[in-house]
């Protein structure tokens, strides 16, 4: 029923004079504008004309060429892919929220700042912090914000020196690019046998020179660093501070707290754990808690309350390193994780990962009847890594696997991470999950295992059931096509 | 157990049964002790979603200023929404769908971002664009990063017209990563002082950032200043308003290297300051040294059209520290959003957008003008969609009385005198309100000047 | 030429050019002189989305009733919806489909509806249930003509408990067929009169129709009833309230062959009365006689499971004039509102709602009858979640008051008496809100009856 | 990436204790309920438990196994698939519309009583009559109380007798059914061989018992009655009304008025002519317009406007019929039929019909390369009738060449109706088609229409690529299952 192979653009469903939204007369005395003489565009833009309907169609159509949340399991190690509640999109689309501008003085703005201010002291309190930042746009520019905040500590006690960040070789891309763009040196760390933190390695090389480590907890392998009091401590007495990118935190709420754990800042993602959507790729939030040592170097803006009751933005001043975007932030994803800790209460949250860890668990137990597992000494937390390597001898990939998961009505896990598992397959289902789906998804993974055994074609063909078949990428960056040609017409 | 959780104590048993684990509390053996929470956490809920209403309605109340009839803008603006581009936002397959990692499985999320690439491309009159950074701010520290990259001269210039806001940011950026940001101060006449620019231009740099229109809505044109800059090696970094854009000569035909911008103005609500939509576009030759996301266009084994992400080696997941941004999860739905938005409004709507921020724009200056006795503009240069205006009395103060009014009377900019107030109309501004807006600065401004 | 038209002039040129035709009104050849209209229509309009919204906004805000408490029930609740079920009913898949006359490219709608009879047949105990009618009363009165069918005596008994306005429905259905309604009296203590009712049955009847709970509110047990009247060879016919069936025993248990009802309370807004959606479950051998469509299940070529309509022969389309109803249209997508409601609220969800209404209904009975000096209860039966109450001055009076003070009150039934009111509280009525309501009428009852 | 086949139900992905929505604590001293002792239900109800997660996600998968008119082409005939528009779905949702309680007095309802009596008035000058309810809940509740209204009528006039109600043999089946339950018989007039009512037969069978005729113009071939003044003539100096099924007004809307026709009455369907979406079978809205004489006869509720500019809603008294359903009708429908109506405006309105009846043309030019078109001696209205009679004798019927277009991405059109053409394949591609939309349309049938001739089976065996294979329909008559089975457990 659904066309497969090319589908038009919106450009090539355009015919000028066709209109999908029509304005107001204008109702004021016209200006003319023979000021702009010569500023003017001549010429057309190349915006495409079509009407609502056929805009709309053109997209529905489109969107139905996506994978998503609401057809299936979406078991994204890493992207803690769990169910958006429909609700919390109810409420960020309330005029009396999305209709403020962000100029407007705080007195207009109450309901926002006690939100924002609320939601800080649960991140908080969740992370067993002392102060948070809502005002990162992502994990990524939380890492950023997290490291500059350091660096602005150090700074401040002469230790301007300290250049160099420790992170281990499992760690996210996001980590060393971080570290990078907060004009820092990238040290790798190597995993030990247990696929934990190598901790004479770690002794070796935090020193004098160390600003901090970057430790992802639990690690990309989804296991727990149990040396964790003794990694932060040596990082800690080497002079340096401990960076938690808590990616994965959905493993750990109301269970551990990284503030506990001997952490000194730390990163979430309101899109991964507190189940706001990813919108195909963003917009996310990535708040960055830490201890009162660091928290006056926290950017602007901060909310905080006054001693009358009324919140109050405070966006100029003290220590601040200094802001990362024009406003406050990701607000409109910061009422949707607001509304979904109230939703889940205390109990609520802790059995989110609990539920988490368990299916995880349960999960790997199945897998592991086809999949070897490595570093497999014990339970996971949230999600595992299993390896494609026995496939691989037999002649499919990870990535064939991957791709032919799609056949089976499932996505695929995140693949190739962390780069120190051989055709790694990286496996995380969420508490939203039911048992039956994690069922059909192990058999869809067992039943390919078998695939790859007898019938490999099947899985290197893959996938064969999508709107287009496997994607030639070496071409896309050999024949660079980044935006649609257009024979712009001469101006006359 | 809660209404997002689907698996019941049985289920869990006999789940935990099958992997050999007595209880939950056995997967959590290589935790600790001395880390683990004793304490169930402090807080709030859980609430029904009918009491969750009922909370965030009343928090909702208490944001009166969403009601109050806006001229602000300052890089946000009060834009008519059509209700279509919320329908298509609403599908699920956008909205929650991840990253496009499987390409095959995310055509739709493909298609339309590369559909957006060209869109922005087309209207920036540039070559290429990515798909998207998390705002326009974000987007111009991250152009003046990638100019460096480019030009490998550690310093960038910053036209004093910038956004104030968006300086700071670019000053962030900047500053940790080691690098230095020159600001090239406006002369009384709003213009760029040529002999600061000169002077600063001397010292080495990557680029110049300008803003187009400026922070104060004003038009110059940018050839003159491309040719400069160019002539000295620099790159001419454009931070654009999009829908000025639509009216206006395009920075890729003035002769910019990289435009980037605020999407908000497309479709996307204003929400308290985001989540926006940072937009980048520049010349196909800088496509290796770009930050982001880029959408391309490719076949499959039968030879169809399809799209994956591309030149992936510029990105953090594979080239790590060398990635030309830490970016990762962008702003793909606000994308889409912008994306959407263009297509409705289409090219004679998004002119018509244009067209009326203009008049609607001039005539609210114009009134001003007429009703608020010893109100002057503060440059008397052509401006576009934003205009300062000095009113006899303190902006802030003017601002504070006009919302007990029931207007937002825009932004006080103090750096241009003590009564300067930055305001902005767009389509949405009615005749009524506009002159609503006059009539009553008139009397606040006696009442706040007394 | 509108936003919704794609075809433009050079385009409907070249289509006419290739059928042959000069101009558009060639086409209209067909059409004598005398008949074409020589001039424009008398219309408002075009208004563009913009205008669109400020007119419907001001409209919807003139509509003042939106935003009283709501006491009010007699066939139509304030509950609580949550946001899940709009987001399903937003799909387009769903309601920009057509009735699903191509069953193998409609299995969306046909599984859901399929569902849909199975939990109405459920709640209502019953062994069918079809795919919805207009609303409640309508399929009372169809449920009426069914029973005629079956049992083919011309006259049906209609309880005089039953909601009047669905009295009159059933009335004008009847009457204009040519069928008899004998309506059957209830005594002062609200129950029905057991003398009249003998005696109405004596004529032959086709079948008794009796709502259940009552208009009223009143619960009795329907099987001494059911007894009754299939002695005297008559079909039971009971229109009852889905919410109630979650406590009460069901009407299939009681010995029903007929249950009908009103869908409105399980997830569909109010809505000033429509579009609701009528429910009809009967037992299976009077399949061939029901009106309506039919989802029944099958399988495709290759052995899988599928959904089509069923029993068409039934329909107008196959049998016209010998059809069950006329129905064609009937309101598909209310029932998937009430399956994905139920779906949502599910076994236990659903049981709460109906505790929840029946507790704070008697809460507001109560809180009443401790502030309101003189207030009473019409009756002393049990009674679920709607109440008659008699106030001690004008109900019509004292609703108009309580309006002013931001409360819906219920319904004036001066019928039994000038000072009753029908009042009911669903879920959402907070205690502060009842409270209110009691604490208010007792000085408005003091004000009106003076 | 969709999976085919079976489809768990609701039911099937239930589990004890998972609940999808809460309600919040009952904060009021409770009853007991001992009163209802005896009337409680025993055991379970029989309902699903299911999270929201898991609801959303199977409405979501079984939305994706319609065929939509976001998707492509609709092109049932007597339907109007036309493209719904966005806006007014948002209006009908605000809560100034949708929170009104039906049993508020009227000053509290003014906005949709006045939307309710302006989109009266707004029908009223589109049809040319005097009066218009719009209390029907859809087309065929239209007819029934456009005869009942007739039937009034005539016994007030003392005219018992007249009880048949004439109609062409391609009339609606809704035609006879509604004429039935009405208490009147029908009376079948054929066709001519234009396809237009036969006068001789009219003149022969409109008499002293003739109540009306029923008309559906321009008629279910798609043709307009060019002898309607002469029709009309025939039944009034017959002494009966004559009623216009308007279900085709698509065609004629600023172009021609029934009212200006002859006609007495006629019902509209909202949800075709009028954008408003069709839900998959409903609700619609079908008003009824009629000439002064037949006015008083209309059924409460009736909206009028005092002299003060109040609006005010008539409920009881005078000579109305009497009422079809408990409140006012589908007032959520109506709203969004006004906003349509504003929205294209008079030269919209217009311009509206101009387009469906030119796409109609122009389609049925492109077919009548391939199929049959009976009756065609001219142009067509807004939709035309093929016949896939050669195809049928080729070996293939119209039932498979519909399941063959689903194939293609198209949905089919009406088949097998109006009866009165053999193998019928009744199209309307409405106005909002584009003529992109419409040639690939006819290149769908016409490469059909190829494979019938050299590949038949293509066409036999379709569909292939739907969520299922062509359906038992016999089968499901004789295994009669329209309830999911349920072994309700035994009570304790
Ligand atoms: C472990 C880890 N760190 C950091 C990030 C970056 O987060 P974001 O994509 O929100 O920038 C991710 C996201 O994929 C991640 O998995
Ligand atoms: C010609 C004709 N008359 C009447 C009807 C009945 O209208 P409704 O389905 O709204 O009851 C239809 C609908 O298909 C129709 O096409």
């Amino acid at each position: 029923m659904m066309l497969k192979g090319t589908l038009p653009t919106i450009f090539d469903r355009s015919h000028p004079g066709r209109e999908g939204a029509a304005l107001p007369e204008l109702d004021v005395p016209e200006t003319d504008a023979e000021e702009l003489e010569g500023l003017l565009r001549e010429g057309p833009i190349g915006l495409p004309e079509v009407t609502e309907g056929q805009c709309t169609r053109h997209y529905v159509t489109l969107s139905c060429r996506n994978y998503h949340i609401e057809q299936g399991i979406y078991p994204l190690g890493s992207c803690t892919m769990k169910y958006n509640p429909k609700f919390h999109e109810t409420i960020a689309r309330l005029p009396g929220f999305c209709g403020l501008h962000p100029e407007l003085p705080d007195r207009e703005v109450q309901g926002t700042l006690e939100i924002l201010r609320r939601l800080s002291e649960m991140l908080g309190e969740i992370t067993g912090f002392e102060a948070v930042s809502l005002h990162p746009a992502a994990g990524a520019q939380g890492e950023l914000t997290g490291l500059m905040v350091i660096k602005s500590l150090l700074e401040d006690l002469g230790e301007k020196d300290r250049d160099e960040v420790l992170m281990p070789d499992s760690a996210h891309g996001t980590n060393p690019a971080s570290a990078v763009l907060a004009g820092m040196k990238v040290v790798n760390l190597s995993s030990d046998s247990r696929g934990l933190v190598d901790l004479e390695d770690l002794r070796e090389k935090a020193g004098p020179k160390t600003a901090a480590l970057m430790l992802t907890n639990p690690n990309t392998l989804g296991l727990f660093e149990s040396d964790i009091l003794e990694i932060t401590r040596i990082v800690h007495e080497a002079g340096g501070r401990v960076y938690m990118d808590g990616a994965n935190m959905n493993a750990l709420m109301g269970i551990a707290r990284p503030g506990d754990m001997g952490f000194d800042v730390c990163h979430l993602n309101l899109h991964k754990t507190f189940s706001t959507p990813h919108g195909g790729g963003g917009p996310g939030s990535g708040p960055v808690a830490c201890t009162s040592e660091l928290a006056p170097y926290l950017p602007h803006p901060r909310v905080v309350r006054d001693d009358d009751g009324g919140y109050r933005l405070i966006d100029r001043g003290g220590q601040a390193f200094g802001r990362l975007l024009a406003f406050a932030g990701n607000v409109g994803v910061c009422l949707k994780a607001f509304a979904y800790v109230l939703s889940m209460g205390p109990e609520g949250i802790r059995s989110v990962s609990e539920n988490a860890v368990i299916n995880a668990n349960y999960l790997k137990a199945l897998l592991s009847q086809k999949y070897e597992i490595p570093y497999d000494r014990g339970p996971c937390m949230h999600e595992f890594v299993a390896s494609g390597g026995r496939q691989k001898d037999a002649g499919a990939a990870t990535l064939d696997i991957a791709k032919r998961l799609l056949d089976y009505g499932c996505h695929a896990p995140t693949v190739y991470f962390p780069l120190i598992v051989r055709e790694a397959l990286m496996i995380e289902p969420t508490e939203t999950e039911s048992v039956e789906s994690l069922d059909a998804f192990a058999e869809a993974m067992l039943s390919i295992a078998c695939e790859v055994e007898s019938k490999p074609h099947l899985v290197t063909d893959a996938p064969v059931s999508t709107p287009v078949l496997r994607l030639d990428e070496v071409r896309a960056v050999k024949d660079l096509c980044v935006v649609e040609p257009w024979d712009r017409p001469e101006r006359e | 157990m809660t209404r997002y959780i689907p698996n019941q104590d049985d289920q869990r048993r006999r789940m935990l049964e099958r992997m050999g684990a007595g209880s939950f509390e056995d997967l959590l053996a290589p935790l600790p002790q001395e880390v683990r929470l004793d304490r169930e956490l402090d807080l709030p809920g859980p609430v029904s979603e009918l009491s969750l209403h009922r909370q965030m309605a009343g928090l909702a109340r208490t944001n009166t200023g969403s009601e109050k009839v806006c001229f602000a803008g300052g890089g946000a603006y009060d834009h008519f929404i059509p209700a279509a581009v919320d329908h298509i936002l609403s599908r699920s397959e956008f909205y929650t769908a991840y990253t496009p990692y499987q390409a095959e499985a995310s055509q739709g999320t493909l298609q339309s971002i590369f559909e957006y690439q060209t869109m922005v491309a087309r209207l920036c009159g540039m070559e290429i664009a990515n798909a998207s950074m998390y705002d326009g701010a974000s987007a111009a520290a991250e152009a003046a990063l990638m100019a460096i990259r480019v030009k490998r001269k550690d310093r960038v210039l910053v036209a004093g017209t910038l956004n104030p806001r968006w300086l700071r940011v670019i000053r962030t950026y900047l500053d940790r990563a080691g690098f230095f940001v020159g600001e090239v101060p406006f002369d009384d006449g709003g213009r760029l002082d040529e002999d600061a620019l000169e002077a600063q231009m001397e010292d080495g740099f990557s680029a110049l950032v300008v803003q187009y229109p400026d922070y104060f809505g004003q038009v110059f044109d940018l050839q003159p200043l491309a040719e400069k800059v160019h002539s000295r090696g620099g790159l001419l970094v454009v931070a654009a308003d999009p829908v000025a854009l639509a009216m206006l000569k395009s920075p890729g035909e003035c002769g910019a290297d990289i435009v980037v911008g605020e999407g908000q103005s497309l479709g996307i609500p204003l929400c308290y300051g985001g989540p926006y939509c940072g937009f980048m576009a520049s010349r196909k030759k800088l496509a290796r040294k770009m930050p982001g996301r880029l959408i391309g266009k490719t076949v499959d084994r039968a030879g169809e059209t399809g799209y994956v992400m591309t030149l992936q080696t510029r990105e953090q997941h594979i080239r790590r520290e060398k990635a030309t941004s830490n970016i990762c999860t962008n702003q793909a739905l606000s994308a889409l959003t912008n994306c959407v938005y263009m297509a409705l409004l289409g090219e004679t709507g998004l002119r018509e957008v244009a067209r009326q921020c203009y008049q609607r724009t001039h005539y609210t200056v114009r009134r001003i003008l007429e009703e608020v006795e010893g109100a002057a503009v503060v440059f008397d240069n052509p401006f576009f969609r934003e205009a300062a205006v000095l009113l006899p009395a303190s902006g802030e103060a003017v601002r504070d009385a006009m919302l007990d009014r029931g207007y937002l009377a825009g932004i006080p900019v103090p750096g241009l005198g003590e009564g300067a107030l930055l305001l902005s109309a767009t389509e949405k501004r009615t005749r009524e309100e506009i002159d609503g807006l006059a009539e009553n600065l008139a009397p606040v401004c006696r009442e706040v000047a007394t």
